[in-house]
């Protein structure tokens, strides 16, 4: 925590972050977090989500205003964000021109140049089969994610950060990224990277440095996975993950036959594993089961169930419920009190004639306030971490009774500890006889938690794993295999 | 079908000026004569101009009800205090230092822009009133015969230039920066578009377009008048809705609020021709404005579902 | 879908049928004698029940003899808004009409226009909220006038000593402003009279009333109210504040007058103009007379009706089963009437029945 | 909570300067008089408040008001009898103008600004065509008597019982939990199970409901209606919402700072009128005043 070392002419550091402090509402996101990296190094940034990964990539480029600390970049500097920051109403070349457009006499864009002009810039990056005059909100994410990296690269900037570049990528694009990386760190850029997926730190960065709790634990040139992994979590990688117990043998709670290439039955007590690369239907399937994207049938009990909208899948008669991983956008009310966010689902139950019956509501909402450990329980949701808002989340439906729960990477975003917490519940609800549907975009949990795994490629199962599979390579290996031959 | 949606404006002015023409010969036995061209296009460019500017300022996901203060207040200085071209300048600077104030409080202020110039508006209009209480005033004639000539179509010529101005605009780096802005805010401040600047100047620019509203109006009405400008502000929103310009920002052109403009100012002659009972107009001027949008609205859900 | 093509085509199509279209003179400066006369009213905004009624009278005139075989009628309305009206007037250019008579949503806003409807030989006559234009004629009454017989009526009641409050009307209007001007001259020429409290009551009954609740308790004694328009909304406002009644000079409305004649209670004192909604017909007949040579080209003021507590006919001037927002001067009374209209005219724009209309334009 | 103390000390704020510049300006008479102007203000943007929590508005208002006042004097011919059933169909009136926009802005997914202004020219349009300007002469077009009896202290009695029913459906219902739930985040209420279009649709609903009641309160306190009735309470129902602290992106809000809003309002008018400010200076200042309500709710957005 050396605060003023003087700046020297010749730069050792490319980006160098000295005891940044940053909160947001209630959340303290970084706390006298420190950081630098060089010119010339592939620089890998560790740690679990909420580590605070994203807003010190932020603090370093300058999109957020640190509460403390100090920040230096030598050159300039060229982000691609997690949330992608495409303008979805513009076409394609005008989110890659929109900083520096061709422009001719007069200075004014010339439009008719545009199209041509970033067509060349994403043959320069061998991406030309995306069309340059396509509007962004109509491709496919993964070339959105593409776009979103060309816009970047393409500055030929001093200094790049990639937040969880590949996350929406398909593998082939991993290559291809890879590629445009080193290159970029042969000609002597810095390119700092955030991957949730350990493979490609240690096969891409120079040096990793990782991060807990908003702080930073330790920069390293070799960094060993299972180090890596306690560093990270400050536990061990075995302790991590409960006992799961064996699912009944009772006869499905839930069929789901969709002819477009899914199906699957899910037992009481049954956590399914839903895996696969980034954005190959996962969502898509979640949403279905819930009633949120095309209508489903589904077979409860024997019974055959339309699914419409969620209110459908709330009633159905079996309770199904869906805990997103967005809990920002999908979830929660964040300005509503906590109270107010749980029992909204479950309203109709607690009333009479249309008043909520409140004494009834503080009883209930109190228990399964301390059951889940949830803190902070009368404030407004938002002022709360993001664990204690996904157990807000995991609240709601708990009280509605739901026997299916749809968890959709409801770990992201979240504190090792609370994490732990998570899996913990899982598995208790899994205990309570509750059917689970569980999807991460951290392969290592479905390895680990569930008693089957579906693996899903391009909206189909392309492969059924018995669990616990323990080792997420399997997964990605039965995600990936054959996969060239369709990107 | 995104193009459908964009190309509404263009789509409505058409079905309106052929049921224009269509009533217009049913009715007369003849076809409009150029008498009827010009002195549509003379009273329609007041409301092209503010639709223009509404339209940018729509185009940013914001929306302008001052446009009414603004203009009442331009039409009030332009009636009470321009006695030649070199005067003109004054007026335009007074309704873009409208739109400043607007600007300063949207983007420094950070107040919703329906809020912050829902408040302007009786500011404006108030300083209108100060200016000039009772109708009057007037315009020199030198001014009225470059401007909108009864005899000659020079409206054309400034129809023209606001296009080609809004064309121009397009191609300007601001232009694309006004796009990214209304397609969303904070991926455009994300990815270096200085947000704020490009608000404060849509609004500035906003006022700048009610100002030459204001002067085509004294132009085309020989006087001024300081209620003129409170019709504008819903007949400019609907010109900007009729032309296709998304109200959640980032998609829509200028060019298409024009359109708009010109369709809304078509159906009261569609109306007068068809001999409807003055008693129903609104009704029907109404339906126009549902149905239009919601043709819009189809044509979005269409292209969701393909 | 090439629907942008199809869009560009149409407006194509339009500009295309504009040049071939040889530039045609429309109307004719006198027309043959046995041919109709084509006249049309223009009317701003129709939300309120003085424009109503005075479309009603329009209405009914039109459907009366002479009327009836000599002019064909049409009535147009512009919603408050200045361009739809210069649209309308401009069309009914194009429809060769050979008059038109306004009532302006500017007084200024439609000089354009109306310049052009005079070139082309068209007869314009605009009243009540006239048009500044100076080739069109206009039938009004002396807004100025009006303002002054109000106040000296309340002076000369208070005996030129009291404390007087205005309600005034639509500021920014020609009308406002001259009412206004009159009386505030009277007043300040007395100096026994002070001026408490002036405020809008946007000629509106309802509007008047809200204002006057609201100002009254915090106002002194008062002795007069001079009203520009929307008189019995102020009277009500009064007595709920249960406050004496002052003496009133106000408009027409019938409300007004019931409470002046004492079929409403409180009675109160008071002096009640018009501006009479038959401004229409007689606009109607000085345009064709103008247009059949039978009258000079000229404007034409005419005198308002003027009643007191006193002089209140029911039946004539004030209408017992009649709304209280009614104007009570929809027709003139007395031997030099300008012309006597019956109920139904006013209420329902149907005839009045085997009558004979005479307009009487007056010497001028 | 903050911004309806805010509204509230606006409110006393201006009753305070008024007395201590026209001693009387804050009597009961005096305040009664106000209180029962601020009632139009009240019902209406009680509607406008409903609407704008989940981020719409309402800009139908003027014609639902004078289509209600119209059908109701038309309806009840002046007589106590027909008083209830003209009361009915008043606010059928303005319920099925409300609905129509709520299906359209839910269903149809036609923006607010646009189905509201259509719908306010439809009914312009309607209520003009069919009561072919209002002149029954055979209706004797008044209010019922009972209706005209209300005013003040009944009519601010009915006030405080719309304030009371907005109020308890808010805090106390599970349909209120529903509407703050749809004004923060639609999307996750539609995916708690919360049927977003039926809330969006009763909401739109209510606010014709209200503007008719105000249309309806306006004819007892008036007598009779007038076509130009609802004119003022367009952007005056919005002022009195955003005054008093309802955010205009919905989810936040509560109907007692709405009755400071329309209090603060009313207040300033009349003080204005009181200093006999002309017209051009009491438009500017009743602007000013907004203006700065809002910078100041503005400087404590960060924090709530």
């Amino acid at each position: 925590m050396t605060s003023t070392a003087p700046v020297p002419t010749l730069h050792t550091f490319a980006v160098r972050a000295t005891g940044v402090d940053r909160a947001f509402g209630g959340v303290r996101a970084l706390r006298d977090a420190s950081f630098s990296a060089r010119p010339g190094e592939i620089h890998a940034l560790a740690g679990e989500n909420g580590a605070g990964k994203s807003t010190l990539i932020k603090v370093l480029c300058g999109l957020v205003a640190p509460d403390r600390g100090r920040v230096e970049v030598n050159g300039r500097v060229a982000t691609a964000f997690q949330e992608l920051s495409l303008l979805p109403d513009l076409t394609v070349a005008e989110n890659l021109l929109l900083a520096d457009p061709p422009r001719g006499r007069l200075g004014l864009v010339r439009r008719g140049r545009l199209a041509p002009e970033a067509r060349r810039i994403l043959e320069r990056f061998g991406v030309d089969h995306i069309d340059s005059r396509a509007v962004c909100a109509d491709l496919p994410v993964s070339h959105r994610q593409v776009v979103e990296l060309v816009r970047v690269l393409a500055t030929e900037p001093r200094v790049v950060f990639l937040d969880e570049p590949t996350a929406a990528l398909p593998d082939r694009q991993v290559e291809w990224l890879a590629g445009h990386m080193r290159r970029l760190r042969d000609e002597g850029c810095c390119v700092i990277f955030t991957s949730h997926r350990w493979r490609e730190i240690e096969r891409l960065a120079d040096r990793v440095t990782v991060m807990r709790n908003g702080t930073h634990v330790a920069t390293r040139e070799k960094l060993a996975e299972a180090e890596a992994v306690t560093l990270m979590s400050g536990r061990t990688l075995g302790a991590m993950y409960p006992e799961i117990p064996p699912p009944a043998t009772a006869g499905p709670a839930l069929s789901f036959s969709d002819p477009g290439g899914i199906s699957f039955d899910l037992r009481p007590g049954e956590i399914l594993g839903v895996g696969g690369l980034a954005g190959q239907g996962q969502r898509e399937l979640f949403l279905t089961l819930f009633g949120a994207g095309r209508p489903a049938r589904v077979t409860v009990d024997g019974r055959p169930i339309r699914i419409r909208r969620p209110k459908d899948a709330i009633r159905a008669g079996l309770g199904i419920a869906y805990v997103p991983e967005d809990r920002k956008a999908e979830g929660l009310f964040l300005p509503l009190s906590v109270r107010d966010n749980i029992t909204l689902a479950t309203l109709g139950r607690r009333s009479a004639a249309g008043f909520v019956r409140r004494g009834a509501e503080r009883a209930e909402v109190a228990g399964i306030v301390s059951r889940l450990g949830i803190a902070g329980g009368g404030a407004a949701a938002g002022t709360l971490s993001g664990g204690n808002q996904q157990k807000v989340v995991m609240a709601r439906w708990l009280l509605a009774d739901a026997r299916v729960l749809l968890l959709f990477d409801v770990t992201r975003g979240v504190d090792a500890a609370t994490k732990h917490d998570l899996y913990r519940l899982v598995a208790e609800l899994a205990r309570a006889g509750k059917a689970i549907l569980y999807y991460s975009s951290e392969t290592e949990e479905i390895a680990h938690l569930c008693h089957r795994v579906l693996v899903l490629r391009e909206g189909r199962v392309a492969a059924e794993l018995p669990g616990p599979v323990r080792d997420a390579e399997r997964i990605v290996a039965a995600a990936i295999a054959d996969g060239e031959a369709h990107a | 079908m995104r193009d459908l949606a964009g190309r509404l404006g263009y789509l409505v002015l058409a079905a309106t000026a052929v049921a224009y023409l269509a009533v217009y010969a049913t009715g007369l036995g003849r076809l409009p004569t150029a008498f009827d061209y010009l002195s549509i296009l003379n009273t329609t460019l007041p409301l092209v101009f503010v639709a223009i500017g509404q339209s940018l300022v729509v185009l940013t996901g914001g929306i302008d009800l001052s446009v009414g203060g603004t203009v009442s207040l331009c039409v009030a200085v332009t009636a009470v205090a321009v006695t030649g071209f070199e005067q003109l300048p004054l007026v335009l600077a007074i309704g873009t230092a409208c739109g400043v104030v607007n600007g300063l409080i949207v983007a420094a202020g950070r107040i919703a822009p329906i809020l912050a110039t829902l408040a302007t508006l009786p500011i404006f209009t108030g300083a209108a009133l100060w200016v000039l209480p009772v109708p009057g005033g007037s315009i020199p004639p030198q001014i009225r015969a470059v401007l909108t000539n009864p005899d000659l179509p020079t409206g054309l010529i400034w129809l023209g230039l606001a296009v080609a101005g809004w064309l121009v605009l397009r191609r300007t780096r601001f232009g694309m920066r006004v796009y990214a802005i209304g397609s969303d805010a904070g991926a455009a401040r994300a990815v270096g578009v200085p947000v704020e600047r490009v608000t404060f100047g849509v609004y500035a620019l906003s006022g700048l377009c009610c100002a030459l509203a204001a002067v085509f109006y004294v132009s085309t009405t020989t006087a001024g008048d300081a209620n003129a400008g409170a019709p504008f502000i819903l007949t400019s929103i609907a010109a900007v809705v009729v032309g296709g310009v998304a109200f959640t920002g980032g998609r829509g052109s200028a060019v298409g609020a024009v359109a708009g403009a010109a369709a809304l100012a078509l159906v009261i002659d569609v109306l007068f021709f068809a001999g409807i009972d003055p008693l129903y107009q609104a009704l029907f001027q109404g339906l126009f404005l549902v149905v239009a949008v919601m043709l819009g609205s189809l044509a979005m859900l269409l292209r969701r579902a393909t | 879908m090439n629907l942008h093509r199809l869009a560009s085509a149409a407006v194509i199509l339009l500009l295309a049928a504009a040049c071939g279209q040889a530039p045609q003179s429309t109307a004719g400066n006198t027309p043959a004698p046995d041919r109709k006369l084509k006249i049309a009213l223009s009317n701003s905004f129709i939300g309120n029940q003085w424009r109503v009624e005075m479309e009603n009278v329009f209405k009914a005139a039109c459907a009366m003899p002479p009327y009836l075989a000599q002019v064909e009628c049409s009535i147009y309305n512009a919603g408050n808004d200045v361009s739809t009206q210069s649209r309308q007037i401009a069309n009914l250019i194009s429809q060769g009409v050979d008059g038109i008579v306004i009532n302006a949503a500017s007084t200024s806003g439609l000089n354009g226009v109306v310049q052009q409807a005079c070139d082309r030989g068209i007869v314009v006559v605009s009243f009540d909220n006239t048009v500044d234009a100076a080739c069109g004629l206009t039938v009004n009454t002396d807004q100025i006038a009006f303002g002054k017989q109000l106040a000296q009526f309340i002076v000369d009641q208070l005996g030129g000593k009291g404390n007087v409050v205005m309600v005034t009307g639509v500021a920014g209007t020609g009308a406002d402003n001259d009412r206004n001007k009159g009386a505030k001259e009277v007043f300040a020429a007395n100096p026994g009279i002070t001026v408490v409290a002036t405020y809008s009551g946007m000629w509106d009954s309802a509007t008047a009333q809200r204002a006057t609740s609201a100002q009254l308790p915090a106002l002194p004694q008062v002795d007069g109210v001079w009203v520009s328009g929307g008189t019995d909304g102020v009277i009500k406002a009064f007595g709920a504040a249960k406050r004496p009644m002052p003496v009133f000079g106000g408009e027409a409305e019938n409300g007004f007058r019931k409470y002046m004649a004492g079929i409403l209670t409180p009675k109160v004192t008071g002096m009640s103009i018009g501006q009479p909604p038959y401004l229409s017909v007689i606009s109607l007949e000085l345009a064709r007379a103008v247009i059949k040579k039978e009258h000079p080209r000229e404007s034409i003021t005419i005198p308002f009706p003027v009643v007191t507590s006193e002089s209140l006919k029911p039946g004539e001037t004030v209408f017992p089963d009649l709304p209280d927002s009614f104007f009570a001067d929809f027709t003139d009374s007395g031997p030099d009437a300008a012309l006597i209209l019956c109920q139904e005219a006013a209420t329902d724009g149907t005839p009045c029945p085997g009558k004979t209309l005479t307009v009487n334009l007056g010497t001028s | 909570m903050r911004r309806v103390l805010y509204a509230f000390g606006a409110a006393g704020g201006v009753l305070l300067l008024g007395t201590i510049l026209h001693p009387g300006f804050a009597s009961w008479p005096s305040l009664q008089a106000m209180l029962v102007v601020a009632s139009f203000t009240g019902f209406v943007a009680a509607g406008q408040m409903l609407v704008v929590l989940v981020g719409g508005i309402d800009l139908s208002i003027p014609w639902v008001l004078n289509g209600a006042a119209i059908m109701l004097t038309t309806t009840a011919l002046g007589q106590p009898g027909r008083l209830p059933y003209a009361l009915l169909v008043a606010l059928a009136v303005g319920a099925a103008a409300g609905l129509a926009n709520g299906l359209g802005v839910a269903w149809l997914g036609v923006p607010a600004v646009v189905m509201t202004l259509g719908m306010n020219g439809v009914l312009q349009g309607l209520s003009l065509g069919l009561s072919k300007g209002l002149t029954c002469a055979t209706c004797g077009s008044y209010a019922p008597e009972p209706l005209r009896g209300l005013f003040p202290l009944g009519a601010l009695l009915v006030w405080a019982g719309v304030a009371l029913l907005v109020t308890v459906v808010l805090t106390l219902t599970t349909f209120g939990r529903r509407v703050y739930a749809v004004g923060v985040n639609p999307r996750a209420a539609y995916l708690a199970g919360v049927g977003v279009r039926g809330v969006t649709v009763a909401l739109y609903t209510l606010s014709g409901v209200f503007a008719a009641l105000a249309g309806v309160m306006l004819v007892g306190y008036g007598g009779q209606p007038s076509l130009g009735l609802g004119d003022p309470y367009l952007f005056e129902s919005i002022a009195a919402v955003v005054v008093g602290g309802v955010s205009i992106l919905g989810g936040r809000g509560h109907y007692a700072g709405v009755v400071a809003g329309a209090l603060t309002l009313v207040a300033v008018t009349t003080f204005l009128q009181a200093q006999r400010v002309p017209e051009y200076g009491r438009l500017m200042i009743y602007g000013l005043v907004i203006l700065v309500i809002l910078l100041a709710y503005g400087r404590t957005r960060a924090h709530d």
